[in-house]
């Protein structure tokens, strides 16, 4: 498969990680001007997952994620712009201003968030999963969540279900060794993670999760063998997180040559040094790209700047459907 | 479809039961999902019979994982199809509540109106089988304080047999609350719907002397205290809610303002109670035409002890109601 | 170990069973007089289990169990008058008539309930364990679950929270291969259920829940590396409910013939048939053991009779502490 | 013990963090076991600076397991330990609601008195950080429902820093709400306590033109409405309930009585909010001596929507408050 990965494709994934990157980074001074608020996760160092992943996805798949989605939404097409606007409370984001940088949505995208609570969202993939397989289409479902949430019996009981009725889930394990500041050892009894599939009979397994031609070949196989019937695998992605769990974190619990170790397995220069992008990502070419991204978040910005607030009438709509009664 | 006509009279339990054959003979995105629900034939025989009729797909078994399979409910009806999730009782679904308030109830607001949920959840309700206090809750008043839900509790054989589908048209998700000890009550719910849309509430009782405002378990209560008045001349309206939320505040009014004197009756525990709710709701906006404060007979607040003396002393009965009756009617 | 059996434990062992079998039949009895309500689950065929178990137990030792407990509760000593009582709703019983069949207390003897919320006690055994390792405290908490259990996160969770801070506690899975009327296979994915504890890091065997010298061998290794500082275990009995789920159960989801089959492996025929017992449980034996425990059950059925129920007025008691305000 | 004394001013963090300190010193039965409180600090950096003082065996960090850590603080209750368990907010602890419920709340019950559970549990509410529709609750008032389980909120630093100690010495669960918006409120706690144990209601202003009765995250809100009405030369009382489970109903009706008027504040979503249960208690028991009905500010029925404009729409203020007490006062 890797020779399948084009010049083309090299840069077009180069471009996908740095658009997420640039994006988080616009973010943050964003958030420091108050004009972004609420919790702000950052997804900085873990690329080459969503990238990887999204590209394996077809459009009648189905994506579920975390709190820390951005780079989630934008691989998966959600509109920077509409993301930028959500996050600004605007009405023309994602969610009309009503989700914020936890609840992105794009049901056009089957993007079905965005959820907060951790382990929330597995349930609720593995009924979009369960629908799709009562239809006899042929969707895939891939969700998202961190290693922590691997603790929560919410994950064990979705891993069960979805591999007792053998359904179309990819879950996606995002390990990036810490959820907030409790490391996985401190956790999980067994930190082998794949290994848990194992108690419910689900394929597993792991992957360099800063490499996103690894990652996107795991994925590719991952989800080729869930669309044939073949039942829901489980996709360790071994990644780190370069930032702070959110923006009011003192990190004291991880050292500081630690991030520095792994920043050295960036998902930029992991690919920039892999053969095939040899003399692919050369300084034009990489500044023609990072200048096209400034544009597009540039543009994004100023959306979001010059979108419309809801109007404070507007407050108690969708708490029902206006088609209810 | 002649298994969806009633003959005559049948039990709640079969009302149900042919409410949930009736919507799934019509809409094939409809399915029942939950525990022994198929093999066994529901906790309760409401959906006896079903699986051989409609197959494992569709009456489906699911595993005790409360959280995974009300959240796959979840997810399935936000992809187009119409599950009934069935929770063998309220007490057991503390164990999906992260996902009925913070995924059903919010992700149509989460998401800016873009994924309504049209869930329906089933549920038996109540106390007065001597099940002690881990089976016997009455927690749907706690459901029907959060925006997102719709709430309905079902008190007669023929909401039994007609609500359900106004709840599976309904585009949000909505809970539907059966009191166990329903189950085996006898009427006639015709061959069509004869009560409005599960929304509002019904009056099924008209007296002038005092309002007697209750839902599900507690009606036949209300309706046994309200013919013991009778007896003694006294006529009470029965007002049966039916829909917790919304609540029809049209209806609560009526019957306050013209009767004056108002008793709401409610199996949950006093404390922070649906009750508590109306009454403050009357009070707020009736104040001025009350000739006596809003009094509640509620359960009392214990977790329900398994010793049937003690059970029965901790729930409302048709003789409290009564001495509630009377007691509004002295006030004032 | 087998060979410790002498021909006393052999009849003690048996003796045990014997007691909890007829205490049962007496309570079918009991129910259809309308003495006994509420729900009523039988252990009837699973009693070697209870038996095997209880007796590897120390005194300090604390057990959890379920809502099908009367076999627990008399294996550890709660006197049969004192559950019989229990289940009359008398205040002479163990819970003084507030928890009837499925919660039985006897904190005296550690026994700590009579959970009717499957998967509920697990959590509550931890933090017993969690307490006595703080405290350095030798003892072990026996918690018994069945194989429906599993499937919840509550149980999930508490595996991993055991064997991450190695707390002493047994995991006595009671797999009789039903919850209510759903077989195992169609409950789990992966019905190797000592498999799972894997997925935990944690120590895990499986045993003829039908042969007590079978489980108590097992039970005692159990506990005995638990007490050593070992960390948790996860033990499977597999056993078979002669009986249905409880009152209500028309039993739609098995075979006559299924029933029959396990009831060829009777415990009280497993042990009378092992060589230990052979001439030890002749039929003067057998006949005085029936006899004493027939006394035993007689004099629990009169004391529930004679005893008083609790006044009304005290209906609100054991809300609230009496020494809290 | 110098670390327990407090110097000047404090914020409520702080002092919530001194006594839970304090606690931590003088009993060694007392542990705080939660997620990250630990090595992360704690998330609302309470906790902060213990685990370097006590030890990762009475800091203990928890997987995201809050079924598991709640159940497992029920048993070390139970077994004689006294548990300071901490869920980083209410809307998380919907997950660990089985065991607060159907154990916590019942086993001293279920065990015909055998079985206390002396445990508190720690946990952030309310809204008002754009945190949206998962992160933004109020359900301290459903928790009041519940029989078996006491509630606290401290509203102000004293009682941060001193109602922690009350709820330990408590056999019985003790559910403790730290509004997350008084984190960084300042104040001087003193040296020791000056108000009465946790369970009695305080009046925290005095004034006899009306009635606000209010609790945590709402106090400040209506202590600086009380300051603009005083500014109008409008004096009321403010009620702070400090505990909302049980309710000191004695302090409630003697605050109605004497100014016939009440305002009930309280950032739960209005329907079945413990507002209600309020206006019905003092409806219940003082009707003729009110000269208006008892008026509620709540939330709107809403998830919390992030954006925020919206976010302070739906929540209560100082100005909404000042206008239901104009409006308390003009009716009747
Ligand atoms: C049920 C629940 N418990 C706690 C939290 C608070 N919280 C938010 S993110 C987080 C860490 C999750 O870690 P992980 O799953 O590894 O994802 P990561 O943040 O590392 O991407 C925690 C504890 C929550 N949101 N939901
Ligand atoms: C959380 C929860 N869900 C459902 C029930 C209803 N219920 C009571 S017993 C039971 C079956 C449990 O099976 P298992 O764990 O195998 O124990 P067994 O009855 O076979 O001993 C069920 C579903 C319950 N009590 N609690
Ligand atoms: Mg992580
Ligand atoms: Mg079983």
């Amino acid at each position: 498969m890797t020779a399948a990965l084009t010049a083309d494709l090299v840069r077009a994934r180069y471009r996908e990680m740095l658009r997420i990157r640039r994006f988080e980074e616009r973010c943050v001074e964003l958030y420091s001007a108050t004009k972004i608020r609420g919790f702000l996760h950052l997804y900085i160092g873990e690329e080459a997952v969503a990238v990887g992943v999204m590209s394996t996805l077809a459009d009648g798949d189905a994506v579920v994620a975390t709190y820390r989605e951005h780079g989630h939404a934008l691989a998966r097409g959600v509109p920077a712009d509409s993301i930028m606007a959500e996050m600004f409370g605007k009405v023309a984001g994602c969610s009309r201003g009503r989700g914020g940088s936890m609840h992105l949505f794009d049901v056009g995208r089957r993007f079905y968030g965005g959820n907060a609570i951790v382990g929330g969202g597995l349930p609720v993939a593995v009924g979009l999963a369960l629908a799709d397989r009562m239809r006899g289409e042929p969707n895939v479902t891939a969700c998202f969540f961190g290693e922590g949430a691997v603790a929560e019996g919410e994950f064990r009981e979705c891993m069960n279900l979805a591999a007792l009725w053998r359904l179309p889930v990819l879950f996606c394990c995002e390990n990036n060794l810490y959820a907030m500041g409790t490391a996985l050892a401190r956790s999980e009894a067994e930190t082998d993670l794949a290994l848990k599939a194992t108690g419910y009979g689900m394929a597993a397994w792991s992957v360099d999760g800063m490499d996103v031609v690894a990652v996107e070949d795991a994925a590719r196989r991952a989800v080729e063998s869930i669309r044939g019937g073949g039942g829901p695998v489980f996709l360790e992605c071994r990644t780190y997180r370069f930032r702070a769990h959110s923006m009011y974190d003192p990190e004291l619990y991880r050292e500081k040559s630690e991030v520095e170790a792994w920043k050295q397995r960036d998902p930029l220069l992991v690919l920039a040094n892999r053969e095939e992008a040899a003399g692919v990502l050369d300084d034009a070419t990489v500044a023609a790209i990072e200048a096209a991204v400034a544009d597009e978040i540039d543009t994004a910005v100023a959306f979001a700047e010059e979108a419309a607030f809801e109007p404070l009438e507007e407050l108690t709509r969708f708490v029902y459907s206006e088609d209810g009664r | 479809m002649t298994t969806t006509t009633t003959t005559a009279t049948q039990t709640y339990r079969e009302a149900m039961r042919a409410a949930i054959r009736e919507a799934m003979q019509r809409d094939p995105r409809v399915f029942l999902m939950g525990e022994d629900v198929g093999r066994y034939g529901g906790c309760f025989a409401v959906s006896k019979g079903l699986l051989e009729e409609f197959g494992p797909e569709r009456i489906r078994d699911t595993p005790l994982s409360e959280s995974a399979f009300v959240g796959a409910g979840i997810g399935a009806a936000i992809a187009g199809m119409r599950p009934i999730v069935e929770i063998m009782t309220v007490n057991f679904s503390l164990l999906a509540l992260d996902q009925i308030l913070n995924n059903a109830a919010t992700l149509l607001h989460m998401s800016g109106g873009q994924v309504p949920v049209p869930l329906v959840i089933r549920m038996t309700t109540g106390a007065g089988r001597q099940l002690a206090a881990q089976h016997s809750h009455s927690l749907e008043g706690w459901y029907a304080h959060v925006p997102g839900l719709k709430v309905l509790a079902p008190g007669t054989v023929d909401d039994a047999r007609w609500m359900l589908a106004g709840a599976l048209a309904d585009p949000d998700p909505v809970l539907l609350f059966e009191h166990a000890a329903l189950y085996n009550m006898e009427g006639d719910p015709g061959e069509s719907p004869t009560q409005p849309d599960p929304w509002s509430a019904v009056l099924r009782r008209r007296g002038e002397a005092a309002s007697v405002i209750t839902y599900g378990g507690s009606l036949p209560k209300c309706l046994a205290a309200a013919d013991a008045l009778e007896a003694r001349g006294v006529a009470v309206d029965v007002l049966d809610l039916r829909s917790l939320r919304p609540l029809d505040d049209a209806a609560l009014l009526a019957t306050a303002r013209r009767t004056r004197r108002v008793v709401v009756v409610d199996e949950g525990w006093r404390s922070g109670s649906l009750a508590a709710e109306i009454s403050a709701r009357i009070t707020e906006q009736a104040f001025y035409d009350l000739d006596a404060p809003v009094l509640r007979v509620c359960s009392a607040e214990v977790p329900m002890p398994y010793a049937k003396h003690l059970e029965e002393a901790a729930l409302p009965h048709p003789d409290t109601i009564v001495a509630a009756v009377d007691q509004v009617m002295r006030d004032g």
